[in-house]
């Protein structure tokens, strides 16, 4: 077997793989250069605003990349996976808050703001340690990775499955919304946790600190890529797709289904947590309404759209999807963009079933001419990519 | 792998499931020995496929014992525990992961270890690729390999889950209706696989086809109202009167 | 320091005491009367507020002090109402429920103090002085008489003794009621003789307990005793807490009332009435459970069609309850004369409304999607963006809904115990509907077909079934009944563009809770988590209790997977 | 890299460019006209209230232009949508600023959305007008607060039940977020100070669109049969209260019984109530329709016009709303530029005639001046007025019965230049501009 790079492994025979990554490449050397280097005045010139608003998508992309995953490959259709982004984003946030330090408006140095206007003695015990980058970050993997652990292993255990599990999930980013929601959490209420300083010593405003976190998301977007194709590829992502297509009949080839769902229900709950710490500190604010069911739809529909069990289908979804956001929501648009994006999902699911990638599969593979017309998650080129078959 | 001390590979005694107040298995004893060929038949409603669902874990019975290879109590494990024993089942309507090729899905049912993280690190050794191959062949799926299995035709699909069955390297097998929806030459080519698998495996085989459990030329278990209404050849069966009451009417 | 920060440091005592001072609160019209009027105004009220005797503005007869009343502010109005009350003209009571109802006016052009009524042509005038009807004009000629809440307060009590010997005995039975809240030692002789003469016994124990209520402070041990007892047999919570200021002991742990031993008696009366308040309020607390149960039943049901028999994940069911309840609004937009009966003609719209708005929803969508019910969940929550933001374009903000005389007020038990009459009639609703499914479903054609569709649509399509139009029908029913919903609804909160979003989590919740395709379950599911949710929240409140209630379903639903009521048996599968 | 990709690289950097070069063209065309950026949720939940305020800003810059601008330029609105969501407030908020370059943005309803866009508008050292009533605890420089501080509102309210009706015993009752904790920190320490006993005080908080309110009007109920005047103070919040006022009304709980004092109910939401079981009810604001006053009758006939609905209603909002506005215009005239810095210092001290009467003063603590009105319900959906202070009163950015804040006051001009002056310390804490 010739060692190629593992990338180079993922990326035969996946010509939109490729052309994501040349995207993502692009960005990552194009943006930094053209907010930094480039005057402002020029016209080649990407404002931080600009910076900001690409790393929001990207992060959403990491998101939907997260419930492809575990929706597209294995079926499960998480209704609550905004839950997980959200945690993730409070570690984080509560990082950033703790590094406000005595900035804050009373100068306390201990005690966030909101804690002191409501007359908070002293620091609660889970807000302790925070002021540790190292420990925030554990905590970013560790709070949507416990909750995942422990909200699978009793769901999958019992085989609750399909509409059911869809409904749960609901509920449980229901119940977190009530109860971030609540002041005496400790979590800042409904305005939860703002007004951010710096990041490791940094400033937040500062151009460059957004193009570091800009550049972070890209990589992250970048790693989750390729752990997720590499996951799809092996053995393992063929028994998630058996799982998802035959659930039953998977069980009686002798696999573990409830594990094989656990571990990438988990994973997929991390990646969701990464993707909600680097959006926090972009966006500079996290508050509950993160977990609101109806984000979490919409994470789904990013999926849909884009084109469920494919990877880069969820990518492409989510930017789209919001990037018809940002337009769509300013200027004379703005009073009829639910309309828009209302029409949208209708015409999207009647007329194309299979999202974009759809279309440009059929783009793709006329172009092509290839014999295999099919380039659907579980296509057949996938043993060949492992390098599996060649003894 | 083979123990010769086993008695039994599968023994069921008084085993019994309700659904609703419907007796789908009444008080139901079956005894299959290492190595044989049985051939289950009995009309709709008699309980065939609730019993394969108790043998392989998925329908937990209501009382009675069910052991295989004499000690173990199937009723204490689930689906992919008693197959990673060595039972395999093939379903009535045939089952193949319809958006995998056919490779694949000889790949996913090969026998070897089912852990998370052996499947996510798993590369194929060469005698693995060579015993996959050789199922292509035994299945006469050779020259599709790469073929999704939803493509397949009916007929294709049953021999791909027999070759999934095949490869899985089961001790017993079960095999619910592998005749259904074949052609007569297809059907005695799937009688003629059965048999040779039953060289050194033991099957457990449900259909309707007469001439099927004819060619089968094995021991036969009438099955009627969830329990065993007659047991013996083709022939002896046949002639049973209660057993000719069941079948032509009532 | 800085400057500012001083001056509104130092500037906050001076605007707060002008209130706390007692300064008459004049409203806006009053100042308009001229500032010399106001300074006049102003001294009556420092003299009255210094406890001086007030000057009589003028002599006591009935014209001139029903003029006063109309043009004098609220303080003065209260000590005319009681100068009006004592002359004993049958006058007073007319202009005093006048006054109460807002139906008091002066008219401006001769400053005549007359009754209004409104009517189609404008307003009809009576004249108060002699009961004579008056011409009708536009409300532009009349100055309406106003009142504050301490006016308004002040006239119930007074109107209340005033109807004492009323003829009506549900008057008199308000009357006693109003004279329980407040307790009038002025009063005492006149509720005693009304007391001896009621006939009506229920009537006759209000009045014993208002009698109570002002004898347990008299100087007679004997008369004290009485009332305790009075008190103590009762389920007011006014008696309680009389009781328990009675009962209360010093810090020596005697009691304070030690004469006669009224303290504790008084104490140990307290603690009856408490025990029994504490049965009353289990019960209350399980017809709040129901009635909760009801409205999530209301909402749910229509969602138990749409995704529980058809498998149509409906994230547009909310906004079919939304066009029901915007029915509602129409109707009494259009008929604003029959607004007692708009709720009952109302249903049968709202059903047809949200019934061809689902059924237009069916044909031109769903239709295209069976088989892949997680892409309804797409489609239909783009649908309900689109009919959220239809409403919003037409009109962003919440409407009105009036709530007619016959669903509002309550129904009183006892002291402790009242049930509101909308929520009663919102559970009998909810178990009507239910009812009329469930026979639909079982015993019609109809319903036959749309179970034989539902459940095998190739085998339905064989037997001659129009299986396309069953679903339509089907989908129509579930989206009609939730447009019946709405018309419930509406009498208990918002009619806005967000309403249906309020209300789909919750109805997805009971459904799967309940099972799928289970209209029993449906029922039970609802009734269950409402009675749950009503009894946790006076120990963990509303948030804690609703976030425990969804904990409870999570897992529930690992114990029974299929929730409540699952279908059974082998052929049921993924 | 092979030659395919090459060909990419050239497309995607070329597809850049281009939208740079269209970003660029927009801003050359931008010197023509003064931008107004105006940041309310057209959609989601919020866009009930502020939809409305999209509208009077809009009516505002139209009247502002017939009257020939400002500076002899036209103003030009620019509208987006944050759609209820607040991280996309401070999104929309830097498009505004640093994409449309906007002069100022009227803006925000709920505390959370101002909070979101704090950091962005005091970075980019933009101009925000924030015209509804919030919990205070507040200063930025970026920020003009147009509607009420704690001091404006709830504690005249308070006093006013206390003097006029006689009120000993309190329900405060709110939606569990930031605006009604603070307010009912506020009222609990300056009720406790007036005498009042803690047992006489219940406090309680519900979730946003809370719609079961049985057991709480129960409760409420019972609280006020124990022979003491009670009142309930509520920082109800939204969609939750026309269930409330439904459930008291067929409670039974009319106003005399227990008045209820709203701080977030006013005319627009009246609109979306059956008034008749209200009447007495009261809520305390800045502004009533009711109030009569000739700037009033204009606005409304003016307001009227704009939206072309003689029945909608004009609240408290609006005229901060207005307000703001005409204060803007004035600062700009004042300084000759949109320069951010040269209208803020312009803006102390500015007065507009308020539409009660009197005069609204911006004040150097970025709070206005105004009076306080207590309205009772009245069926026809409109405020009696039955009580108003007798002068303006100074908005409080920070309340002196909160421990912590009553060390602080705001004052942005020099010396101490700073929104956040702790006056035992002497520091300015956690300003990085």
């Amino acid at each position: 077997m010739t060692h190629k790079p593992l990338i180079q492994q993922l990326l035969t025979n996946d010509t939109a793989s490729r052309w994501l990554f040349v995207a993502l490449l692009a960005l990552g050397i194009g943006v930094p250069f053209l907010n930094l280097v480039v005057p402002p005045d020029s016209v080649f010139h990407v404002p931080t605003y600009m910076v900001t608003l690409l790393g929001k998508y990207l992060c959403f992309a990491i998101l939907a990349l997260a419930l492809d995953l575990i929706w597209g490959y294995c079926g499960i259709l998480s209704l609550g996976h905004g839950a997980f982004f959200a945690l993730g984003g409070y570690a984080m946030g509560m990082y950033l808050m703790r590094q406000i330090g005595d900035r804050g408006v009373y100068g306390n140095p201990v005690l966030p703001d909101f804690m002191v206007f409501l007359n908070w003695q002293e620091l609660p015990w889970y807000w302790l340690g925070f002021d540790n980058f190292g420990l925030a970050l554990l905590m970013v993997f560790l709070a949507p990775g416990l909750l995942a652990f422990l909200f699978g292993w009793l769901a999958f255990r019992s085989r609750v499955t399909g509409v059911y599990l869809s409904i749960i999930t609901q509920a449980l980013t229901y119940a977190l919304m009530l109860a971030f929601f609540r002041n005496d959490m400790g979590f800042g209420g409904n305005n939860g946790l703002t007004d951010f300083k710096d990041i490791l010593g940094f400033n937040l405003q500062a151009d460059s600190t957004r193009i570091v976190l800009f550049l972070a998301t890209v990589i992250v977007l970048a790693l989750a890529y390729v752990l997720c194709q590499y996951i799809t590829r092996s053995k393992a992502g063929r028994v998630l797709i058996s799982i998802r297509d035959a659930e039953s009949r998977t069980r009686f080839i002798g696999y573990r289904v409830e594990h094989y769902k656990l571990f990438v229900f988990i994973l997929s709950a991390l990646i969701a947590g990464v993707a909600g710490a680097l959006y926090v500190p972009q966006i500079g604010i996290i508050n509950p309404s993160e977990f609101n069911p109806l984000n979490s739809i919409e994470i789904v529909i990013w999926v849909a759209i884009g084109g469920r069990g494919t990877l880069y289908g969820a990518v492409i979804g989510a930017v789209l999807v919001n990037y018809a956001k940002t337009t769509f929501t300013s200027g004379i648009f703005a009073e009829y963009w639910l309309f828009i994006l209302g029409a949208l999902f209708v015409i999207t699911t009647i007329y194309l079933p299979r999202g974009v990638v759809g279309i440009m599969d059929g783009y793709l593979s006329r172009r092509k001419s290839r014999q295999d017309k099919s380039m659907a998650a579980a296509s057949p080129q996938a043993g060949v990519a492992t390098g599996g078959k060649q003894p | 792998m083979n123990d010769q001390k086993v008695q039994s590979i599968l023994y069921l005694n008084g085993v019994t499931k309700t659904f609703d107040g419907f007796r789908a298995i009444n008080n139901l004893s079956l005894d299959i020995r290492p190595g044989e060929l049985r051939a289950i038949i009995g009309p709709n409603g008699a309980g065939k496929s609730t019993m394969m669902d108790i043998i392989t874990g998925k329908t937990k019975p209501d009382e009675g014992e069910v052991k295989f290879r004499d000690t173990i109590d199937l009723t204490k494990h689930d689906e992919a525990d008693i197959a990673n024993m060595g039972i395999g089942r093939k379903f009535q309507k045939p089952t193949v992961i319809e958006s995998l090729s056919v490779w694949d899905n000889l790949e996913l049912a090969l026998a070897g270890n089912r852990g998370v993280f052996q499947t996510l690190f798993f590369r194929l050794s060469k005698t693995q690729y060579d015993r996959v191959d050789e199922i292509l062949q035994l299945v006469g799926l050779k020259d599709r390999r790469d073929e999704i299995a939803r493509n397949l035709s009916h007929g294709q699909k049953q021999w791909l889950e027999i070759g999934m069955l095949i490869i899985q390297d089961p001790e017993l097998l079960l095999v619910d209706e592998p005749a259904a929806g074949m052609t007569d030459y297809e059907t005695m080519e799937t009688a003629k696989l059965l048999k040779s698998i039953s060289e050194n495996h033991s099957v457990i085989v449900v259909e309707h086809d007469m001439d099927f459990i004819r060619a089968l030329d094995t021991k036969v278990t009438v099955l009627h109202e969830g329990s065993v209404l007659a047991e013996g050849t083709l022939d002896v069966v046949s002639t049973n009167p209660r057993v000719i009451e069941v079948y032509l009417g009532r | 320091m800085p400057q500012d920060a001083i001056f509104s440091k130092e500037i906050k005592p001076h605007k707060t005491r002008a209130v706390s001072d007692g300064l008459p609160c004049s409203s806006l019209r009053a100042r308009k009367l001229g500032a010399e009027k106001m300074k006049i105004l102003i001294k009556i009220g420092l003299l009255m507020g210094l406890g001086l005797l007030f000057i009589k503005a003028h002599a006591g007869d009935f014209a001139t002090l029903s003029h006063s009343l109309a043009k004098s502010d609220y303080s003065q109005k209260n000590r005319i109402i009681d100068e009006l009350a004592a002359l004993d003209d049958d006058r007073t009571l007319v202009i005093f429920k006048a006054l109460i109802e807002g139906n008091l006016y002066l008219r401006k052009s001769d400053q005549t103090v007359v009754v209004g009524r409104d009517s189609r042509e404008g307003v009809e005038l009576t004249d108060v002085l002699t009961g004579q009807p008056l011409e009708v004009v536009g409300i532009r000629a009349l100055e309406k008489v106003r009142i504050n809440n301490s006016v308004r307060g002040k006239l119930r009590t007074v109107i209340a003794s005033l109807q004492l010997s009323a003829k009506n005995s549900d008057i008199r039975r308000q009357s006693a009621r109003d004279l329980i809240k407040s307790p009038q030692p002025e009063l005492r002789n006149l509720i005693a003789t009304a007391y001896e003469k009621e006939e009506s016994s229920s009537v006759k124990s209000e009045m014993a307990m208002a009698l109570a209520m002002v004898d347990i402070e008299s100087e007679d041990v004997k008369l004290r005793r009485e009332a305790i007892d009075i008190l103590a047999s009762s389920y007011s919570s006014e008696a309680l807490g009389i009781l328990e200021r009675f009962g209360e002991k010093d810090g020596a742990g005697n009691y304070k009332e030690a004469e006669g031993n009224i303290g504790k008696l008084a104490a140990e009366g307290a603690e009856r009435v408490r025990h029994r308040m504490e049965v009353m309020r289990f019960i209350e607390n399980l017809f709040f459970g129901i009635s909760l149960g009801s409205v999530l039943l209301l909402a749910a049901i229509g969602l138990a069609i749409t995704f529980g028999v058809m498998g149509v994940i409906n994230m547009a069911h909310g906004e079919m309850i939304m066009l029901g309840a915007y029915t509602t609004f129409a109707v009494q937009q259009l008929f604003p004369n029959w607004i007692e009966a708009s709720i009952i003609i109302a249903i049968p719209m709202a059903f047809l409304v949200s019934g061809c708005v689902g059924i237009l929803i069916e044909r031109t969508v769903i239709r295209h999607l069976y088989g892949r019910p997680l892409e309804t969940l797409l489609a239909t929550f783009g649908i309900s963006l689109f009919l959220q933001q239809l409403v919003r374009t037409y009109n962003s903000n919440n409407v009105p809904v009036i709530t007619p005389d016959w669903m509002s007020g309550f129904y009183q038990v006892n002291g402790a115990l009242s049930l509101t009459y909308n929520r009663l009639y919102i559970i009998l609703f909810s178990l009507m509907v239910l009812g009329l499914l469930a026979i639909l479903l079982r015993k019609t054609l109809l319903g036959l077909q749309m179970r034989a569709a539902t459940q095998n649509r190739a085998m339905a399509n064989s037997m001659g079934i129009k299986s396309s139009w069953v679903d339509a029908l089907t989908f129509g029913l579930g989206s009609g009944i939730a447009g019946m919903a709405g018309v419930a609804l509406s009498q208990i909160t918002n009619v806005g563009p967000n309403m249906g979003q309020g209300f789909i989590i919750d109805s997805f919740m009971v459904v799967v809770f309940g099972g799928v395709g289970n209209l029993l379950g449906t029922f039970f599911a609802a009734m269950g988590l409402g009675i749950v949710n009503k009894f946790l929240e006076p120990y963990a409140g509303a948030v804690l209790g609703k976030i425990f209630v969804l904990i409870f379903i999570i897992l529930f639903i690992q114990w029974r997977p299929r929730g409540l009521f699952a279908l059974k048996g082998r052929f049921v599968t993924d | 890299m092979s030659s395919n990709v090459k060909k990419l690289v050239k497309k995607t950097s070329l597809a850049i460019g281009a939208t740079a070069l269209a970003t660029g063209v927009a801003l050359a065309q931008a010197a023509e006209t003064i931008k107004v950026g105006v940041l309310h949720s057209l959609s989601g939940t919020m866009a009930i209230s502020e939809t409305t305020l999209k509208d009077t800003v809009l009516m505002m810059i139209d009247e502002q232009n017939k009257a020939g601008g400002v500076l002899g330029k036209k103003l030009e609105a620019v509208v987006v949508d944050p759609a209820s969501n607040w991280p996309l407030f401070a999104e929309k908020a830097k498009q505004l600023l640093s994409k449309d370059k906007v002069s100022v943005i009227f803006g925000c309803w709920t505390s959370v959305s101002r909070k979101s866009v704090l950091p962005v508008i005091e970075a980019e050292n933009g101009l925000l007008f924030y015209p509804v009533q919030y919990e205070g605890e507040e200063s930025s420089k970026n920020v003009f607060y147009t509607g009420a501080a704690p001091n404006q509102q709830a504690i005249p309210a308070v006093d006013y039940l206390m003097a006029s009706e006689g009120v000993k015993r309190w329900v405060l009752e709110g939606t569990d977020y930031v605006y009604p904790r603070t307010t009912n920190k506020i009222l609990e320490a300056y009720l406790i100070s007036k005498g009042v006993k803690k047992e006489d005080i219940s406090i309680n908080y519900t979730p946003f669109g809370h719609s079961d309110w049985q057991t709480r009007v129960a409760e409420i109920k019972k609280f006020g049969s124990a022979g003491k005047k009670t009142a309930v103070v509520s920082t109800i919040n939204g969609d939750a209260n026309v269930p409330f006022y439904k459930e008291l009304a067929n409670a039974g709980i009319t106003a005399e019984d227990i008045p209820v004092v709203a701080f977030s109910v006013g005319e627009e939401e009246l609109s979306g109530f059956d008034t008749k079981p209200l009447v007495g009810h009261l809520a305390a604001w800045n502004y009533f329709m009711s109030a009569e006053a000739a700037e009033n009758d204009a606005f409304i006939e003016q307001w009227h016009k704009f939206i072309k609905d003689k029945k909608r209603p004009t609240n408290d909002p609006m005229e901060a709303t207005y307000i703001g506005f005409k204060m803007w215009v004035k600062a700009v005239e004042k300084a000759g530029t949109t320069n951010v810095d040269a209208v803020r210092t312009a803006m102390y001290g500015i007065t507009v005639p308020n539409l009660t009467g009197g005069i609204a003063v911006m004040n150097t603590n970025h709070h206005l001046t105004k009076p306080v009105l207590i309205g009772e319900i009245q069926e026809d959906g409109q405020f009696e007025i039955v009580w108003q202070t007798p002068g303006g009163v100074i908005g409080d950015a920070w309340t002196d019965f909160l421990p912590e804040s009553a060390n602080l006051v705001a004052d942005w001009t020099p010396p101490i230049s700073c929104g956040n002056f702790n006056i035992k310390t002497g520091k300015c804490s956690g300003q990085n501009y």
